[in-house]
């Protein structure tokens, strides 16, 4: 699987001090779903924004598609046209107008035909369910309607790596489905997603691979399998276990499952692997 | 977010009583602004440097550079004062001349500027002592014992703590539009910081609302009373700030 | 060899005022003005700060949740003149607010704000100092506020359109406080030859090439928030 | 149980048409743990605000400790010291630069004396934890901290009565942990405590009664079993079941549980039911 996006011993000190990053090291393959985990002010959102190059790494370096990012104008331009953010708080990243307009900020920026925004805008406002919305003020809508502007303002660039950070906080149960299923179809189409969440049982099914950050370094990489599976790593990080995997191992200590039992990933998984209890059953 | 607040409460003058720092800082702040020679803000910057590196722990480094501030102000404004134009010509002045019309200096012109640059140096030694050993909010206490009227102090308690607040939040708009290429040529630079501006100020006013519903919910009516902090008087640095003090005045009218 | 000498030190000076920052470049530093001048702009500013503290005690008392909005319009002027705006000459600068503060809160309510936002740039960033408060607050929260305001206001009179009253408001909003600091420091240093008046032409001198692009800029800032503003 | 506030069919509309509340009913009994769920933009908030007296019903009215609130200067300042709220930003509640200052600010408004109010403040630090931070300024303190600084704020003006609005959003899985260890706390002191959340997790385990929310009305009370048993109504509110009911609803349907068994209300409760599967108790 070819890397994407590469981060090499990259190392990050804010004005004030704060060592954000200790050389930090990982990979994002092409079109894969990855978590980032971690308590708050571990480092992710720093890690972010030296993705999208708006922070510049003091040590180490990022790689792009291969090549080492070099910071001209040039560059930086192309790199975020590729790695949009969706950020947390959607009220921070929207400022226009109208809803259309907003979406519309990025692509123009791109020094697209006014033609091609129209496009991007409508494909954009489509895969996202807000064209009903199109001529609202940003303001008058609800906060999950905002989360989803905020998706199709970065889906407009059409970039081929998605950063959503926290992108279920403070969303109701319906609203996060919606995001999460949102999250589903732009990975179906080819992008890489990464995720970052406090929701164990959102990452442990939902991502192909997971980075654990705290204290402004990587201390645990892994399949959610194995992630969840250090009970070492989830006290360090502070991570709370999934209770999917509570339960399948209770039902294995139980005697329920044999040990050769496949973990699941999802509750249907799981409930399926619990056989009925029938008299035949009770006979063996 | 700034480095002058946080070693304002970080220094190792922190605990004195906030009124002794205060007094101190403005009485030789205002020795350094009537003193007629250049001798007495000289002393000054060299005994202000040393409690605030010395005794303050404040790093030399910062504390020098926090000198260079002002400095183009000065420079700028220390080299008009020295610069004399005219078309009388005048025996000290040495300069170029053109069309009839004098630039350049006069010995008296560059002794005054000097002295004024050295004067600028001394009160902002005392200036950077204040704020880099005492935090706002002990400012703000003295404030309220002077009698300064409580709508005043209130508001700059509330445009201090607010400050950080919506400092955070114009980072937060800042890296979201750069990241879409707000800034990426001058003229969407200017769309993208009107838009920060405008909604920055939607912000600060949505803000305002909640803060003062919450405030309500706590009892608020009128005034935002709060609980002193009690600092107990520190009579060793009274007594050496006073002493300092008294002989720059003995000094002064000496010479 | 002397001329020549004078020549370059003059030369280099200018050049590194010029190139040094326009940034915050019209805040008379801390100890800049002597006493007297100091103490003079302190007694001129002081019935403003009262008039602007009743004005606003008086809305607060009708409407108390206004103390608050006003607090984190302080919060809110300082701020935006920690932004930088890119010069049409290419260099960056701060935006002084001015204009935006006087329109948005009133010039009584700005002489207040003002003060208070010059007295953080002094304790929080050494920008200005304590001794020219009074100094700094008459120019760039009392003088260019009232301007612009003015201005606004007549212009609006006038039947100008909005973006025209924004943009003359907060040009020469912020043009008239750079004037007016000229004329403190020339008030306090005349100069030898040809008086107050050849003084304020030096410092003017100094300020327009530096301030004169900013206020334009400025101005078109400000017009684009209006704008902004009034869609919602 | 004594009723400690109620509401009586109380109407809200704000003034740009939104009609926020519509005859909501519902009643809060002294020392319980009441969770308030539904989607964003139910109308909770405006409800919190009709608690403390912020808001006025314009039908209907609030009666606390079974006197009708009559909104006179004096009834209110009792009200607001018996009913207190912690919103969900602290950013917007917390005034002042200095943690102790702060926390002074409930009680002073109480006309208590300075000593008392020094005492006060000290044990709401200590409570909350935060007797450490006193010297620091608000702006120094992480989001986690900040809250604290919230809840020891409220906790100073002694209510008998605290509402938390939403107290674990963008909390880290371990200061989640904490805030709701600290809730248990202040409910074993006797106080009542009403939460709003979108974790149907938290809520199932935490709360003794749940009130539903959704456009402005009640539409459902009861019990957390009750609640999350009712599938039409979890539906109506957009919310999701808890995993726990999920895995023991599927374990009675495969005949594991027998019909009458508790419903768990815990994740221990739950593992407690499961039983070892073992040859004595295979040969039944």
């Amino acid at each position: 699987m070819a890397a994407l996006l590469e981060a090499e011993r990259v190392s990050f000190t804010y004005p004030d001090g704060t060592q954000a990053l200790q050389h930090v090291t990982l990979s994002i393959p092409e079109g894969k779903k990855i978590a980032v985990l971690g308590p708050n002010g571990a480092g992710k959102s720093t890690l972010f924004l030296h993705f999208n190059g708006i922070l510049r790494p003091q040590e180490g370096c990022i790689y792009f598609a291969g090549a080492r990012i070099n910071y001209s104008h040039k560059a930086l331009t192309d790199l975020r046209q590729q790695v949009g953010i969706v950020f947390q708080d959607p009220d921070s990243m929207l400022f226009s107008a109208s809803v259309r307009q907003e979406i519309s900020f990025g692509p123009l920026n791109l020094g697209l035909s006014r033609e091609e925004v129209g496009q991007r805008v409508e494909a954009a406002m489509a895969a996202t369910g807000i064209t009903g919305l199109q001529d609202k003020p940003t303001h008058f809508l609800s906060y999950g309607q905002k989360k989803r502007v905020a998706i199709a303002s970065v889906l407009a660039m059409e970039p081929r790596l998605i950063i959503f950070d926290e992108p279920t906080a403070y969303l109701d149960p319906r609203s996060t489905r919606d995001v999460m299923a949102l999250l589903e179809d732009i990975s179906r189409q080819g992008k890489a997603i990464i995720l970052s969440t406090h929701d164990v049982d959102i990452a442990y099914t939902w991502a192909d691979y997971i980075y654990v950050l705290a204290g402004g370094q990587v201390i645990g990489a892994g399949t959610p399998a194995e992630i969840f599976s250090d009970a070492t790593l989830l006290e360090a990080a502070g991570l709370a276990r999934p209770w999917l995997l509570d339960v399948y191992e209770d039902l294995k200590n139980k005697g329920w499952l044999p040990a050769t039992a496949p973990v699941p990933k999802n509750k249907d998984d799981l409930l399926g692997l619990i056989p009925y209890r029938s008299r035949s059953k009770l006979a063996i | 977010m700034f480095s002058i607040d946080q070693y304002a409460y970080s220094n190792r003058l922190k605990n004195i009583h906030p009124g002794e720092k205060v007094a101190f800082a403005l009485v030789t702040l205002l020795i350094a602004l009537v003193a007629p020679r250049p001798l007495i803000p000289a002393i000054i910057i060299a005994l202000m440097a040393g409690a605030t590196i010395g005794i303050a722990g404040i790093p030399a480094r910062f504390y020098l550079q926090l000198f260079l501030v002002p400095f183009s102000f000065l420079v700028a404004g220390v080299a008009m004062i020295a610069l004399t134009i005219t078309s009388q010509p005048q025996a000290s002045l040495k300069g170029v001349t053109l069309l009839g019309w004098t630039l350049g200096f006069t010995p008296a012109g560059m002794h005054l500027a000097g002295k004024i640059f050295l004067k600028s140096l001394g009160a902002a030694a005392c200036l950077y002592f204040l704020s880099l050993t005492t935090p706002i909010v002990d400012i703000l206490t003295v404030l309220r014992q002077l009698r300064v009227p409580a709508l005043l102090v209130d508001l700059i308690s509330l445009t201090y703590r607010f400050i950080f607040v919506l400092l955070a939040t114009v980072n937060d708009i800042y890296t979201a539009q750069a990241s879409r290429l707000g800034y990426a040529s001058l003229r969407t630079s200017y769309h993208s910081l009107g838009q920060l501006a405008a909604n920055l100020f939607i912000k600060t006013y949505r803000r305002s609302q909640e803060l003062f519903t919450a405030l309500t919910a706590r009892g608020y009516h009128e005034e935002l009373q709060v609980l002193e902090v009690a600092y107990p008087f520190s009579w060793p640095f009274l007594c050496l700030a006073a002493i300092f003090d008294l002989v720059l005045v003995i000094l002064m009218l000496l010479t | 060899m002397f001329r020549r000498t004078t020549w370059l030190t003059l030369y280099l000076l200018l050049a590194m005022a010029l190139l040094a920052g326009p940034a915050f470049a019209m805040h008379i530093a801390e100890g800049f003005l002597p006493f007297n001048w100091a103490a003079f702009w302190f007694v001129v500013v002081l019935p403003f700060w009262f008039w602007g503290l009743r004005s606003i005690q008086q809305t607060v008392k009708s409407n108390p949740g206004l103390k608050m909005l006003l607090g984190l319009a302080g919060a809110y002027a300082f701020v935006l003149s920690a932004l930088k705006i890119p010069s049409v000459t290419g260099s960056c600068s701060h935006p002084t607010g001015v204009g935006l503060g006087a329109i948005l809160f009133g010039p009584a309510a700005m002489s207040i704000l003002g003060g208070i936002v010059l007295l953080f740039q002094a304790l929080l960033l050494a920008h200005g100092g304590l001794s020219t408060l009074g100094a700094n607050t008459f120019s760039m929260a009392v003088v260019g506020p009232f301007v612009a305001y003015g201005l606004y206001r007549l212009v609006r009179r006038l039947n100008g359109s909005m973006a025209v009253a924004v943009f003359l408001a907060a040009t020469l909003g912020d043009l008239m406080t750079y004037v007016t600091t000229s004329l403190q420091l020339a008030l306090a240093f005349p100069a030898q030859p040809g008086g107050v008046l050849a003084s304020m032409l030096k410092f003017m001198g100094i300020f327009a090439v530096t301030q004169l692009p900013l206020a334009i800029s400025e101005g078109i800032l400000t017009v684009i928030v209006f704008n902004l503003l009034a869609t919602y």
